[in-house]
């Protein structure tokens, strides 16, 4: 029996199976159905963050749901984990865009999951909205073509000059160190941040990386003590924060720290005084005096899922835009009159919408750079005082202009 | 019901192969929406996946060893083939072979530390090669592109044909991979059971016994490593294929575990284990997603409940449940023996040139530490006689064999094999020169059959090489169908030809001992070493044994015997050598050393004076004079 | 040099949690001849269980000891369910998976319900560093590298003037022999797997106000102590607390001198060329193999 | 006369699918001398390895000092008073002689016997060798000397009945010559004792009865002195037949 199956029969047989059958598969059209997938992590170190996405996501949804949907259609969220694995989140957007066929998908924190998905987007002709992850190339992409992947985040090529501007206002000399995690995000900062010094016609005096779960940074720090560094640009997140804080103190170096987005309000609860004085970038703050329509949002997400208050928004930035991005993906839909991928596409480039973050106005532009909905003029700068993240306005480390 | 191993494999490969092609013109053919893109995704991974577990299952369920940095060859494999595409614009073919022969190669280098120890050293080995190479990857970002990865590598294309497994494109990269699973299915069958599988399996349930057989247990863990890598790296290429991105993330420890994990539950060894191993463990993941945050916990919960209910895993007991099911009271009986048959005379000949000794010892002496175990022993054995070795516990005996044949090097003196100084040489080489041995506490591959048991006595005899035994040429088909017939031969040499297809540790320990002798035997032994063959015999059986070497000697085979059996050393050796604290005490036929006071001493020991002292702190009398030692030594 | 001492005492601090819970495992070795992956977590369990007693009002006085002595009971009951059916089987494999099994479910409870980020514990001894020659370190570091030789200290003495001490290398010497002796061999063993799990644990929960209580803590240090404590040869104890102290230094060394990047690839090639060059670990004996 | 403080029925133990001992009675009375003879491999060991609860057997009945026993654990049967001298002795080579002693007192040490120190003193007027060798490890003893202090070991627990599994194995006469006299003040200062010995003559010389095994069965059994003077002792070592 066996020798029949030699492995060329087996192959010619499949082969001509499947040339004979390719002709005549007809072209799926179909509309979508009204639900908006996500893939995101929901286990593991990074559990959290697609939790507090959801926060937000859940509330926009609500709202829209509650004013009657949209097109009239109750829209649902179907929310998978990705493990924080590449080839599980383009399993998971398989999932949405052809089990579930949903009409778009949100996605979640890092960037090697977003950038893997380019491909298999193409492939089905699923949008995406990117709502936290700002790597440079999930938007701009090398082949400079990018259909589906939009943003509603930061973005690293923007972010990086905005993050060196601020430090180099803070550093007499000029003497700027890099310090950022060794994962997509943070090694895909480096030519931009590299790129902004250059702009400012400087170089960086030092540049230091770090792995995931490291809590111990004092030789990292001390290399940059010797280099001379007055500020520090930061790619990472709280707890490798909080790891770098307290190395700065056993070793007495305490320079000037401003950080890329990642940090969020868990600095505060496990670094305590610490953290202030570190500048962070970001889109938004749940602390302080809020607009009307944010502090009902904030209602909602506390009422809802039983928050303590701005304290349990661990990704302040991540949940604001997230909720803005579900209102223009609401408002590209009712502008394509239907669930169809295709037709929201377009539709996105349409839209205007006055979100919480910034007045999008459009939203979106056909050029590659501004698939990403937040420019820079919407940057703020957001700083650690008495355990809080608030805008640098409320504290007093100055206000953001300087 | 038994189903052999030769219909499992086609049974699968046309039934599997049939379902697994098929499965996307399902939708088209029924008109649903089954199967979307993401459940032929979905099959897609299993199958590249099931590719590494079936090479995983090869080190793991054949050889016995535990890889938990798997996941890093196969992340070699995925980038060899994306940095070959990416950056020297090579084709699919092309980067695939390079991929599997690129892991291959590593597989060597890792395995030249890890096939000299066992046991948690080589998990340690395994682990750290594992987070040596994701750091590798991650740290090494202007190669690598770090955690940022390799994207956009460019669709394979193979024949004019876009490799992707989308509809529009005839699902042919569905196909491609169907092709290779099968490949692969097929490769595992032809190589666990080819004397390679046969060599892997018996080194990983006795290490001695397989030295003792002529097969080298590091070439041959070496090989296993290095197959076993090859079959991940062609997963791996296959992998970069279908995603057209790769970092590290998807091959970090976690997932090695994982592999190892579908490995074992599906049933480590078994030819179908990988792939139930690698569907269930998988489809686990994707169905606990509704389990969100708890998730793992239930996968570590499934785990908990499937390794203790089916600790041989899922396709393991299956099987032995229905072997238990199936197994008809049949009673198996064991045929007269020992049973001359012709084929014999191929296997058992007598020594060209008759030289004065087939085995000559020369002043031999071992040490352990300060103790000399053996002591300037000289002994000769003549062809087609039987020489017997005895002496009490401890007196070296056994020492004296395991230099023979290999195991100990000896401090002092020489050992001839037909005139020729081998001693020093390893165990391995010995037995193919032609020492076959038996061992004290049988030494069997118990998990193994009985009749293969036999035919890995045979490996050392094989002309056909890896490749062609792959491929089953006809002349390594035709070799193997000779072995076997030869290897039935042997057992019905021994009366069992009714058990071949028995577990070999499943028999009655008297058919152990005769099993061992024809294992022994395979090796077409200028000499064979029994180390107490008759311990644990009945009388019937010793009665059978004797028979047996009598007519082994008979036909011209020359047998060194170590026994403490008197009877039966008395009844079939032509020459005995008494050994004493390791000093030769004696020499003669059987009847100069029956009565020889000083063998009489050394078994039964003399009067002890220990008996004076009882009887005096008990204060009656003993015939000390009476003592049985004193009467022998009298006669 | 002030880095230099900056590494070292750096390299102390870590290398003394990597002896704690090498130093567990090189126990459990000794008596079983078993490696319990679900080791790591025990060491999660020290710093996770102090933080959320300590969170939930307990006093620190009272959070610490409860939290080792719930470690030690989930350590004694692993033993007792999983490693002990397991061993009997010889089948090293299928309990290794075991405990891996395990370990996913303690760790993965653990992230559902203490949640996935770290938290802070507040400790006198972390809250300002001290200065030795330049170097900056908490006072809290140093404690670890101290409780590691003192722990191995306190070992020695232990098996070697008490009565249970004696019984614990009478089992871990020839199992058959010591119940000869009236030794409860299956006792014992439970209890080292107890006193494993506390030591492991004590490291989680000393090393936490430092490094902040993470649920995913346990997996890394877990992973690299039982590797430390197989090439220094698993059953010395001294030689485990100083190979894993030494190893803990080293990295600092590597990543002042080379790269944090490079750190682990150095550290885990370093290990496999030590197995290269002894097979048996650095302080282990050769296991004569009797044919 | 009381009870045997050892009684043994239909005993049956075995390896796997291997049988090694097969329907085996016997019986140590109280204050008794009692010897099982043999070949090697004929399952005298497996035998006092399922009396002392090194192994379970699989069938059969052990009492021993009145209660039945089969399947309890060896460190029960030490609690009860049964302790072993086990084949190949069994020291702890990196404990001190001392340690090695006081593990044999380990239950009694467990239950503060305040007699241990006295029976110590007398365990080493009994071996002097071993006073000389207190404080080296047991590892560095010569074979005697490791043979004494197995002995001494099992004596210190104070038991009841004393089993010893083959005293002579790689030993040189002289030490045998040393050692078996000792057995025999003992069992003469009212000791139980159960001796398995492959060397026979020794065995029955200083033993009052014997049991001779073969094929995992006794084979026959009577007074040692009577068996002493039986041919088929010695024929069945040497495999000497009477109509050879």
């Amino acid at each position: 029996m066996i020798q029949t199956l030699r492995p060329r029969g087996l192959g010619a047989l499949m082969l001509g199976a499947a040339l004979a059958t390719a002709a005549t598969a007809p072209a799926q059209a179909q509309s979508a159905e009204p639900c908006i997938g996500a893939s995101w992590e929901l286990t593991g170190a990074l559990a959290h963050t697609g939790l507090q996405i959801r926060y937000a996501v859940e509330v926009a949804l609500d709202e829209i749901n509650e004013a009657g949907g949209i097109l009239g259609q109750q829209v649902t969220l179907r929310a998978y984990d990705d493990q924080g694995e590449p080839a599980r989140a383009v399993d998971n957007a398989f999932r949405i865009g052809e089990q579930d066929n949903c009409v778009i998908m949100i996605g979640g924190f890092r960037t090697p999951n977003a950038i893997a998905l380019r491909e298999p987007l193409d492939e089905m002709g699923l949008p995406w909205m990117g709502v936290i992850s700002a790597g440079t190339r999930v938007i701009e992409h090398e082949t400079g073509e990018n259909n589906w992947m939009f943003r509603v985040s930061m973005k690293d090529r923007w972010v990086a000059p905005f993050l060196v501007e601020h430090a180099m206002a803070r550093a007499p000399e000029g003497r700027i160190g890099l310090l950022y995690e060794a994962t997509g995000w943070g090694q895909g900062a480096v030519p931009d941040v590299e790129a902004a010094m250059a702009e400012q016609g400087m170089e960086l005096v030092a540049s230091e990386t770090f792995n995931i779960g490291d809590t111990d940074m004092t030789a990292q720090l001390s290399r940059m003590r010797d280099a001379g560094v007055e500020a520090i640009v930061f790619y990472g997140v709280d707890r490798e924060a909080d790891g770098v804080l307290r190395s700065m103190q056993r070793i007495g170096f305490r320079p000037e720290i401003v950080s890329a987005w990642g940090i969020g309000g868990q600095l505060g609860n496990t670094a305590g005084a610490l953290a202030d004085g570190v500048l962070v970038a970001g889109t938004f703050s749940w602390w302080g005096e809020l607009e009307p329509r944010a502090q009902a949002v904030l209602d909602a997400m506390v009422e809802r899922f039983g928050l303590a208050g701005p304290q349990d928004l661990l990704l302040p930035s991540g949940t604001a835009n997230a909720y803005d991005a579900i209102h223009i993906i609401a408002a590209a839909l009712e502008i394509a009159g239907e669930f169809d991928r295709e037709k929201l596409r377009e539709a996105l480039f349409e839209v205007s919408h006055e979100g919480i973050v910034a007045n999008f106005d459009p939203a979106f532009e056909r050029t590659m750079e501004r698939h990403d909905a937040i420019t820079p003029d919407a940057y703020r700068l957001l700083a650690f005082h008495e355990g809080i993240l608030l805008p640098i306005e409320q504290t007093p480390f100055g206000d953001a202009s300087n | 019901m038994n189903v052999s191993p030769r219909m499992t494999v086609a049974l699968t490969l046309i039934l599997g192969v049939g379902a697994l092609a098929f499965l996307p013109w399902w939708g088209t053919v029924f008109d649903s929406r089954f199967p979307t893109s993401f459940e032929l995704r979905i099959v897609l991974r299993v199958m590249i996946i099931a590719i590494v577990v079936i090479g995983l299952n090869i080190l793991v369920g054949a050889a016995g060893l535990v890889s938990l940095g798997h996941a890093a060859l196969y992340g070699f494999g995925a980038h060899v083939a994306a940095l070959l595409a990416v950056n020297a614009g090579l084709g699919f073919v092309p980067g695939l072979i390079a991929a599997v022969l690129g892991t291959a190669v590593l597989g060597a280098i890792l395995a030249y530390p890890s096939v000299r120890v066992r046991g948690v050293f080589l998990a340690v080995i395994t682990i750290a090669f594992g987070l040596v190479f994701v750091n590798i990857l991650r740290e090494w970002v202007s190669f690598t592109g770090g955690a940022s990865g390799i994207p956009g590598i460019p669709r394979g294309e193979l024949f004019g044909m876009r490799l992707s497994p989308a509809q529009r494109d005839g699902f042919i990269y569905y196909y491609v991979v169907l092709f290779f699973l099968a490949l692969a299915f097929a490769l595992q069958y032809t190589l666990l059971f080819s004397r390679y599988g046969r060599a892997m399996r018996a080194t990983s349930q006795s290490e001695n016994a397989s030295r003792a057989l002529g097969v080298s247990v590091i070439r041959t863990r070496t090989l296993a490593f290095v197959i076993s890598a090859g079959f991940a790296g062609l997963a791996g290429g296959l992998f970069t294929y279908l995603s057209l991105f790769v970092n590290y993330e998807s091959f970090q420890f976690n997932q090695s575990i994982q592999f190892l994990l579908m490995t074992i539950l599906g049933g480590a060894g078994t030819l179908l284990g990988p792939l139930v191993g690698a569907v269930t463990v998988f489809w686990a993941t994707v169905l606990l997603q509704a389990f969100e945050e708890w998730q793992t916990f239930a996968f570590g919960l499934m785990l908990l409940i499937v390794l203790f209910a089916m600790p041989r895993g899922i396709v393991g007991s299956l099987q032995d449940l229905l072997a238990r099911r199936g197994a008809r009271p049949r009673m198996r009986e064991t045929s007269d023996w020992p049973h001359w048959t012709p084929e014999l005379e191929a296997v058992i000949r007598p020594i060209e040139g008759r030289p004065d000794a087939v085995l000559k010892l020369e002043g031999l002496t071992l040490r352990f530490g300060g103790l000399t175990a053996v002591d300037n022993v000289d002994l000769a054995a003549r062809p087609g006689t039987v020489h017997a070795l005895i002496g009490p516990n401890g007196a070296g005996k056994s020492s004296v064999i395991n230099m023979i044949s290999g195991f100990y090097k000896p401090a002092e003196g020489r050992i001839l094999l037909m005139d020729q100084d081998v001693a020093g040489t390893d165990s391995a080489a010995m037995a193919a020169a032609g020492v076959a041995r038996t061992f004290q506490n049988t030494e069997l591959f118990g998990a193994m059959t009985v009749l293969d048991n036999v035919m890995v006595g045979f490996h050392s005899r094989y002309q056909s090489g890896l490749l062609r035994t792959l491929v089953r040429v006809p002349a390594a088909r035709w070799e193997e169908a000779k072995m076997r017939r030869q290897a039935l031969a042997l057992l019905d040499f021994v009366g069992l030809t009714d058990f071949a297809d028995e577990r070999a540790g499943a028999l009655p320990f008297g058919h152990q001992r005769r099993l061992e002798i024809a294992r022994a035997l395979a090796l077409q032994p200028r000499i064979l070493l029994l180390d107490e063959p008759a311990a644990g015999l009945t009388h019937g059986e010793i009665e059978d044994l004797i028979r047996l070497i009598s007519l082994l000697a008979e036909k011209g085979l020359t047998i060194l015997l170590v026994e403490h059996h008197v009877d039966m050393i008395m009844a079939v050796s032509d020459h005995v050598t008494v050994l004493d604290y390791g000093k030769v005490i004696a020499a003669g036929t059987p009847r100069q050393i029956q009565d020889d006071p000083r063998v009489i001493e050394a078994y039964f020991g003399h009067a002890a004076p220990g008996a004076e002292a009882r009887a005096e702190a008990a204060g009656g009398t003993v015939d000390v004079s009476a003592s049985a030692a004193n009467r022998g030594a009298a006669e | 040099m002030g880095n230099n001492m900056q590494f070292l005492l750096s390299g102390l601090s870590i290398g003394g949690v990597y002896a704690l819970v090498a130093l567990g495992f090189s126990m459990m070795w000794s008596v079983a001849r078993a490696a319990n992956f679900t080791h790591g977590d025990i060491f999660m369990l020290g710093g996770v269980l102090t933080v959320a007693m300590f969170a939930a009002g307990l006093p620190l006085w009272a959070a610490a000891p409860l939290a080792l002595v719930i470690a030690m009971v989930a350590a004694a009951a692993i033993e007792r369910f999983l490693v002990r059916p397991f061993n009997k089987e010889a089948n090293a494999i299928g309990w290794m998976l075991t405990t891996i099994a395990i370990g996913v479910m303690i760790e993965s409870f653990a992230t559902a319900t203490y949640g996935p980020l770290p938290r802070p514990l507040p400790s006198p001894l972390a809250a300002e560093p001290i200065f030795v020659a330049g170097a900056g370190v908490f006072p809290q570091e140093l404690l670890l590298p101290a409780v590691a030789v003192l722990a191995m200290l306190a070992l020695y003495v232990f098996q070697r003037y008490t009565r249970t001490g004696q019984a614990i290398r009478a089992v871990a010497t020839n199992r058959v022999a010591a119940g000869l002796m009236g030794i409860d061999a299956d006792r014992i063993t439970m209890f080292v797997f107890a006193a494993a799990g506390g030591l492991g644990a004590l490291a989680g929960l000393l090393i936490a106000p430092v490094i902040q209580a993470t649920t995913t803590m346990g997996l890394l240090i877990g992973l690299k102590s039982f590797m430390i404590a197989i090439i220094s040869g698993i059953t010395n104890p001294a030689g485990v607390v100083a190979v894993a102290i030494a190893f803990g230094v080293a990295e600092r060394f590597i990543e002042g001198y080379l790269s944090t990047s490079a750190r682990d690839a150095f550290g885990f090639t370093l290990m496999i060329l030590v197995l290269l060059a002894f097979p048996q670990g650095i302080f282990g004996r050769k296991e004569v193999s009797k044919v | 006369m009381s009870a045997p403080i050892l009684q043994v029925s239909g005993l049956r133990v075995a390896y796997g699918p291997i049988t090694a001992v097969d329907g085996v009675d016997l019986e140590v009375g109280r204050g008794e001398f009692v010897g099982i003879i043999g070949s090697n491999g004929a399952g005298k060991s497996s035998t006092m390895r399922a009396v002392a609860g090194v192994l379970a057997p699989v069938g059969g009945s052990i009492h021993f000092d009145g209660t039945e026993v089969a399947g309890r654990k060896s460190h029960e049967m030490v609690a009860m008073g049964l302790a072993m001298v086990p084949e190949g002795r069994m020291i702890f080579g990196d404990q001190t002689v001392r340690e090695n002693l006081m593990l044999g007192a380990y239950t009694r040490l467990a239950r503060r016997d305040p007699d241990v120190v006295d029976d110590l003193e007398e365990v080493l007027e009994l071996f002097p060798r071993l006073r000389e060798r207190l404080d080296q490890l047991g590892g560095s003893l010569s074979g005697g000397e490791q043979q004494m202090l197995a002995v001494a070991r099992g004596l210190l627990s104070r038991p009841k009945l004393l089993v010893v599994d083959e005293l002579s194995l790689g030993l040189a006469p002289k030490i045998l010559d040393l050692l078996f006299p000792i057995l025999a003040k003992l069992n003469a200062g009212g000791l139980s004792i159960l001796l398995v010995e492959q060397m026979a003559s020794y065995a029955l010389a200083v033993t009052q009865r014997t049991y001779v095994m073969e094929n995992g069965r006794i084979r026959f059994s009577g007074p040692s002195a009577d068996l002493a003077r039986d041919d088929r002792v010695l024929d069945a070592y040497l495999g000497r037949r009477h109509d050879a």
